[in-house]
């Protein structure tokens, strides 16, 4: 076979980072390509100058063996490449067929043909089946079902190379496989598909060949994945070798921390009830829209409760009130890092300082020589990687932002709770191996910690207990022993026969 | 019970309060409900009505211009002094609207291709605009030679004056485009997601030294018609327009952040604007107490419109 | 029938037209008819305010128009809506420049109130003692407004006849009417001019004076060697008149707010009542205030 | 050569910028460079200077204030009838500061508790408070009682007037509470991104009402001081003065979509303002060319600084 699409050379620098430094490699026609490498290695870096958004400072991309010298995501699109990136792009105010058919609607003479616009997508939806209304606005979606319409869009297009950006980090894994069978589809026409993704499990699923960045160099270009293995695919990527993941071991539980009592909320009408204890970790599974990240919302003060009673420790946390939250020793690390988590435009010493401060701020006068040190501190504990502490949130890659935010919450003080939605969304393995351990630690010095997550391995791998949830409602209460990946599978799926209740 | 609070708090809720409360001016306020009074109001809210209609596709790309007063002024002497130099109205029109056009561009050019602050720029063209324009006539406001140019304001048709008609065609046109054209939907998407629409391959540049140029051709027709109708060019006339034109498109729930806008809401906005006005002068309230009274209508509209989106559950 | 007769004036704010206003509803109470007032700072709003009166069964109306080339359109609104039209303190010109004379007008000519303004101050020097070489002049300029240029005009036409050399007339343009942009433009002048010891300051009305006499005494120079002369008389001045030790104000041309509000609104109301149609032209005069006769100047004009 | 370019495209390129245009301004334009027009010129930016410190807060927390000039204008009034009837001047300038902050208080509240657009109601309060002063003084001017009133502006420390020296303490206080403080920290943040601050224990509520209230105290600030200069108190006073200062915010680098800051920027941005009037004063340009200048100026202050950004490669 001959290599379809090639990177030669390719380098790109940022001021104070060169993100890919002399990347080449080569994909086969029809093949779908694994990206992998830490976070910050470069990746998506190398997405965007594919997709025309981002110019390289050197190198060519070629495909079928024609060189592209496209300067505009456009031109990009012409050449057929289509790109779903890491950060979800789409319009909330419209709807989700006209985001799909954004940049290129059904016109004559500039009037758009409605019906064509919505009847073409949905077919094409249920086509594929995802089952979203196509005249439904995109802001009335949740984070997942905004990450299919952003897949739709690939599909939708007869592209020659699509590039997808960790699409599943953010999917359920019932939703992932819709995916799976959409690129085996893809990849029967073809088509040639570069795939980013931080699961190894999926890349073994998925993927024919692999390609390694690290430090935005090439670590590793195996073209017949088959070759390699998990261990030294990791060992690539982070330099070491990572033994066991998860790491769990066995904690003394003390007295009850957190008690939950009836809390129910607009999106979240079947109150619900539970406890966690000195040490516990309380892992919360479901499916896209089970109601999980409404709950922790809720618990948090983050959206006005409509009922329910929240203790810590025996005292009554005042609803609707994150600061107030804070002050009793809760805190939350939001799943939607873009609009709820990373401060744009400000330091990443200043969005890890930006709570813990007011211990080391008299008179609410800084102490710039602490919040340096403490970002400093951070940013070594959990290897984010950038120049600078004064570097924009913004610049920084999209783990490495997540790991900024749970700077934010580590660095807090007399902290007795910490929710933790979808802790590694976007994390490296090695990464999320110190992250685990962190939360071991911190369970280990008598905190409660309730863990939501949509990767069920994780949610087993790293709880003491596990809730499962819904359709908006507690489904199952499972202890360790009882971990049973199946019957926790079965839970979280809808009852055929209850009418949808949310 | 539950119908009637659906329509409240529906998507066209503020046209809805609308209508109740000119029901109630209509009642109480007498000399209101005349058709003599109706055109009258109509007329006196040409202007801003006008310059709404692309003051909201402006909004709506999170853009902001501030130069509309300026230009509606110097399009206007420029119609008047062209028409007075060749001796031929359509000659004068013409360079209006070409010149309204070619400031708007400027503006476009400036703050698309240079990336420079939309909100410096036409604060800088208003008063290089403003400049111009009393440079031109030294000041003074230039009278029109040829009658038959306050024609177009004061032929009718049908009974209504043709400004008035201008206006209502403009209202539809440009709610057409906003929401059946490839136009109008790139225009929403560039406000709602500057970066997503850039890279869905909207050319966000041309986009929107579009809808600047577009925006001043506008302006131009406002000019022109305001010439015609105080019969004369005023380097002065449209001072404050700006403010005006843009409260009046938030009023409309035009969104400053971008993203968000329907005609609908405009004219309502225009409109309450323009009842404001009237219902004060026919009732005779004093001058410094009409200031107090049109900052507490702003206020209100907004308020009864913000009760209705949070009661409707709408997000932040 | 009622008689219901419109006042609308192009700037509300202004203490000069409130007085007006004040007046006509005086000749209003005694006479028993309504005025209403409008404000309409241009001449789009010239144009509503006068379908609105003639929406509310107006018979007629006086106005004072924010600028007096709107005349055709105004006479032509008027006569859309059956109104009876008179003009007070600035007159309408037709597009040629011309006075519309057909309108009855009252009024005092813009020139004229300059040029009382520059006699009154010339009079001064030559009191003072002053040589004209040594002196130099603030002209606080508002040139977009064109009732501004012309008095300003006056007054320097009456200086320079009177011998005062030209090129010692600083131009201080304002960037807005208000006192503080008058302050900021007559200091630059100052501090350019650093070395001349006695001014003399005129402008379009007393608070473009009064920033010129606010400049000077920041900038340290003893009131006696200012004149300044104003125009309007109304609260501004009578305050400077009050402090306790004379300012660099030296004077303020009054003109009776209450002829023009009092004596046009009554005129109207004659024209309407009593089809008795007034005085196509009737010019009033404007009188010097000075510290020490400004009260009895504006009993004389009939205001306290 | 390197290590000048470093200096013009780094941080403070614009003060760099800005000092090098004033060498330029210096040598060039005669009777510039003197004490006494440096006095007169920093006198003559006072109320901008004033108002624009709070203003740098308003709109780095991604807020808006269009009420600046009426504020400025009642707290002056205020002060002034104080004064006058108490027959003291102390108890007066409480009473103006009170009022100032009040009406920022219910500004602040309106916006942040009642989430009404900041535009719309500033653009309201900003006509109610005017009509206010209006209704407070019947139009006119009012005369000051006791002359030691005059003194605050007239006396002099170090032969620099007190007005001049109290902007510089603002400039100063402000500047190190928008770095030094958490106060400064959590406006950016906010402005940064609302939603995030909140998730992360701001009180943004609090801080919006806050960063209002104060705005308005300052803006009585510069009203007792604009009082004291022009000896009376004047309803009309300061209008249009809300343009002014948002410009030169953004002029000086404030971002009107929030998050960005600095004190620096805004000094420069004001002196900018102020020394384009004074030279173009000073260089005798006729009244309609000024308007032209001021816009180029103000247009090519921010394309210079955009060029210098561009290069120094921060992102969009
Ligand atoms: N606009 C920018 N300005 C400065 N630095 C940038 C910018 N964009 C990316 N970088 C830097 O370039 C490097 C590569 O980033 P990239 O986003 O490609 O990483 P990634 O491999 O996709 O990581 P992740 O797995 O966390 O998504 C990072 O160090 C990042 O901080
Ligand atoms: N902004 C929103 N507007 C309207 N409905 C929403 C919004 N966000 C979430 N929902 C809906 O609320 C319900 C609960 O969503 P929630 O986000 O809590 O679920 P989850 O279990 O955390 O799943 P995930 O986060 O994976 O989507 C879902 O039906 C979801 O569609
Ligand atoms: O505007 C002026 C006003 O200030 C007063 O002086 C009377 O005449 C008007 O034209
Ligand atoms: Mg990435
Ligand atoms: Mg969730």
């Amino acid at each position: 076979m001959m290599a379809f699409l090639e990177f030669s050379n390719i380098s790109k620098g940022y001021p104070g980072v060169q993100a890919l430094a002399n990347v080449s490699f080569t994909v086969e026609k029809g093949a779908v390509h694994g990206l992998m490498g830490e976070n910050g290695a470069g990746k998506s870096t190398l997405i965007r100058v594919l997709s025309g958004d981002q110019a390289a400072d050197a190198g060519n991309i070629l495909i079928d063996g024609e060189e592209q010298k496209y300067g505009s995501v456009r031109d990009a699109f012409h050449a057929g490449v289509i790109v779903i990136h890491q950060e979800l792009q789409l319009v909330p105010e419209l709807t989700v067929a006209e985001n799909l058919w954004l940049g290129r609607f059904p016109a004559k003479g500039g009037v758009i043909h409605s019906k064509t616009l919505i009847e073409t997508v949905r077919s094409k939806l249920e086509e594929i089946g995802i089952d979203i209304d196509p005249s439904a606005k995109v802001a009335s979606l949740s984070i997942g079902a905004r990450q299919m319409v952003e897949i739709a869009k690939a599909v939708m297009l007869d592209a020659r190379v699509i590039a997808l950006d960790e699409p599943t980090s953010s999917l359920s894994s019932r939703e992932s496989e819709i995916l799976f069978s959409l690129i085996d589809r893809l990849k029967a026409k073809g088509t040639v598909i570069l795939y980013v993704s931080h699961r190894l499990d999926e890349i073994f699923r998925l993927c024919d060949s692999l390609t390694v960045l690290r430090d935005g160099k090439l670590a590793a270009h195996h073209p017949q994945i088959a070759e390699t293995t998990r261990e030294q695919i990791i060992s690539e990527m982070v330099g070491r070798e990572i033994s066991n993941v998860w790491g769990w071991r066995e904690r003394p539980l003390g007295g009850i921390r957190l008690e939950v009592n009836g809390l129910s909320g607009p999106r979240l009408r079947h109150p619900i009830s539970f406890s966690v204890r000195q040490g516990e970790i309380l892992g919360f599974f479901g499916l896209i829209g089970a109601g999980r990240s409404e709950m922790a919302r809720l618990l948090y003060g983050a959206d006005a409760r409509h009922q329910g009673q929240v203790t810590i420790d025996g005292v009554a946390v005042s609803p609707n009130n994150p600061k107030a939250a804070i002050n009793a020793g809760m805190v939350l690390c939001p799943e939607d890092r873009k609009f709820d988590g990373i401060v744009q435009g400000r330091s990443i010493e200043e969005n890890i300082a930006i709570s813990s401060r007011r211990h080391f701020s008299p008179f609410g006068i800084l102490s710039p020589r602490q919040e340096a040190a403490l970002a400093d501190r951070f940013i070594a504990k959990l290897r984010v990687r950038t120049p600078s502490r004064k570097q924009d949130i913004i610049n920084l890659s999209g783990g490495n932002q997540q790991k900024v935010i749970l700077g934010r919450w580590l660095s807090e003080q007399g902290i007795k709770v910490l929710v933790i939605d979808e802790p590694t969304r976007g994390i490296d393995v090695g990464a999320k191996s110190e992250i685990y351990e962190i939360l071991y630690e911190l369970a280990a010095g008598g905190m409660a910690i309730v863990v939501i997550s949509s990767e069920l391995p994780e949610v087993m791998g790293i709880s003491d207990r596990i809730m499962v949830m819904c359709q908006g409602r507690v489904a199952a209460n499972v202890a360790r022993p009882d971990f049973d990946e199946r019957s926790i599978l079965t839970a979280a799926l809808p009852d055929k026969n209850a009418a949808g209740t949310l | 019970m539950n119908s009637l609070k659906k329509i409240l708090l529906g998507e066209q809720g503020l046209v809805v309060i609308f209508a109740a409360a000119f029901v109630i001016v209509s009642l109480f306020v007498p000399n209101f409900l005349t058709e003599r009074n109706m055109l009258g109001l109509l007329q006196s809210v040409v202007t801003i009505g006008i310059v709404a209609c692309t003051m909201m596709f402006c909004l709506a790309s999170r853009d902001f211009d501030l130069s509309v007063g300026s230009i509606v002024a110097f399009s206007g002497m420029i119609a008047v002094m062209v028409s007075n130099a060749t001796g031929s109205i359509p000659v004068g029109l013409l360079a209006a609207l070409l010149c309204g056009a070619v400031v708007g561009f400027v503006n476009g050019i400036v703050i698309a291709r240079f990336r420079i602050n939309a909100l410096i720029t036409t604060l800088a063209t208003m008063q290089i605009v403003r400049g111009l324009a009393l440079i031109a006539s030294d000041g003074r406001a230039v009278g029109i030679n040829d009658p038959a140019f306050y024609q177009l304001a004061l032929s009718r048709f049908l009974t209504v004056p043709t400004p008035i008609w201008i206006m209502l065609i403009l209202f539809i046109l440009f709610g057409f485009v906003l929401n059946r054209t490839v136009f109008g939907k790139n225009t929403l998407a560039i406000g709602g997601n500057p970066e997503a629409s850039r890279l869905a391959g909207v050319n966000v540049v041309n986009m929107r030294v579009w809808i600047f140029a577009l925006q001043g051709l506008v302006c131009g027709i406002a000019g022109i018609l305001l010439a015609s109708r105080i019969t004369s060019g005023q380097p002065n006339a449209a001072t404050g327009l700006e403010l005006s034109v843009i409260s009046a498109c938030v009023l409309g729930g035009v969104s400053l952040a971008g993203g968000r806008a329907a005609m609908s809401g405009v004219i309502v906005g225009v409109l309450i604007m323009g009842i404001a006005e009237n219902v004060m002068n026919l009732l005779n309230i004093q001058a410094f107490y009409q200031y107090v009274v049109r900052g507490l209508i702003l206020l209100i509209a907004v308020l009864l419109d913000n009760l209705r989106s949070s009661a409707a559950g709408r997000r932040g | 029938a009622d008689v219901k007769i419109g006042f609308i004036v192009k700037q509300p704010e202004e203490p000069w037209f409130q007085d007006e206003w004040k007046f006509a509803g005086q000749a209003a109470k005694e006479k028993g008819f309504t005025v209403v007032k409008i404000g309409a700072e241009d001449g789009e709003k010239v144009q509503s305010a006068i379908d609105n009166l003639g929406a509310q069964g107006a018979q007629g109306f006086i106005i004072c128009t924010p600028d007096v080339k709107l005349g055709p359109g105004i006479v032509a609104k008027a006569e859309a809506n059956q109104l009876k039209l008179m003009t007070v303190d600035d007159r309408l010109v037709s597009a040629d420049g011309k006075p519309l004379e057909d309108v009855p007008h009252m009024g005092i000519s813009a020139t004229k109130i300059g040029e009382t303004v520059g006699q009154a101050i010339v009079d001064e020097i030559k009191k003072r003692g002053w040589d004209m070489k040594n002196v130099g002049a603030v002209r606080v300029s508002y040139d977009q407004l064109p009732t501004a240029v012309d008095r300003v005009e006056g007054a320097i036409s009456v200086l320079k006849s009177a011998g005062f050399p030209a090129e010692n007339i600083y131009d201080a343009p304002q960037a807005k009417t208000d006192t503080e942009a008058a302050l900021n433009a007559a200091t630059t002048v100052l501090n350019k001019h650093a070395d001349v010891k006695y001014w003399v300051a005129f402008g379009l009305n007393d608070e473009a004076v009064l920033g010129a006499v606010r400049a000077s005494e920041s900038v340290g120079i003893p009131a006696a060697n200012v004149i300044g002369v104003g125009i309007g008389g109304a609260e501004s001045a009578i305050n400077e008149f009050k402090k306790p030790a004379a300012t660099g104000f030296f004077g303020t041309v009054i003109i009776s707010p209450k002829r023009h509000g009092y004596e046009t609104a009554l005129n109207m109301y004659d024209w309407i009542a009593n089809d008795k149609e007034p005085e196509k032209l009737t010019l009033t005069s404007g009188s010097l205030a000075l510290r020490d006769d400004y009260e009895k100047v504006r009993k004389d004009l009939g205001i306290e």
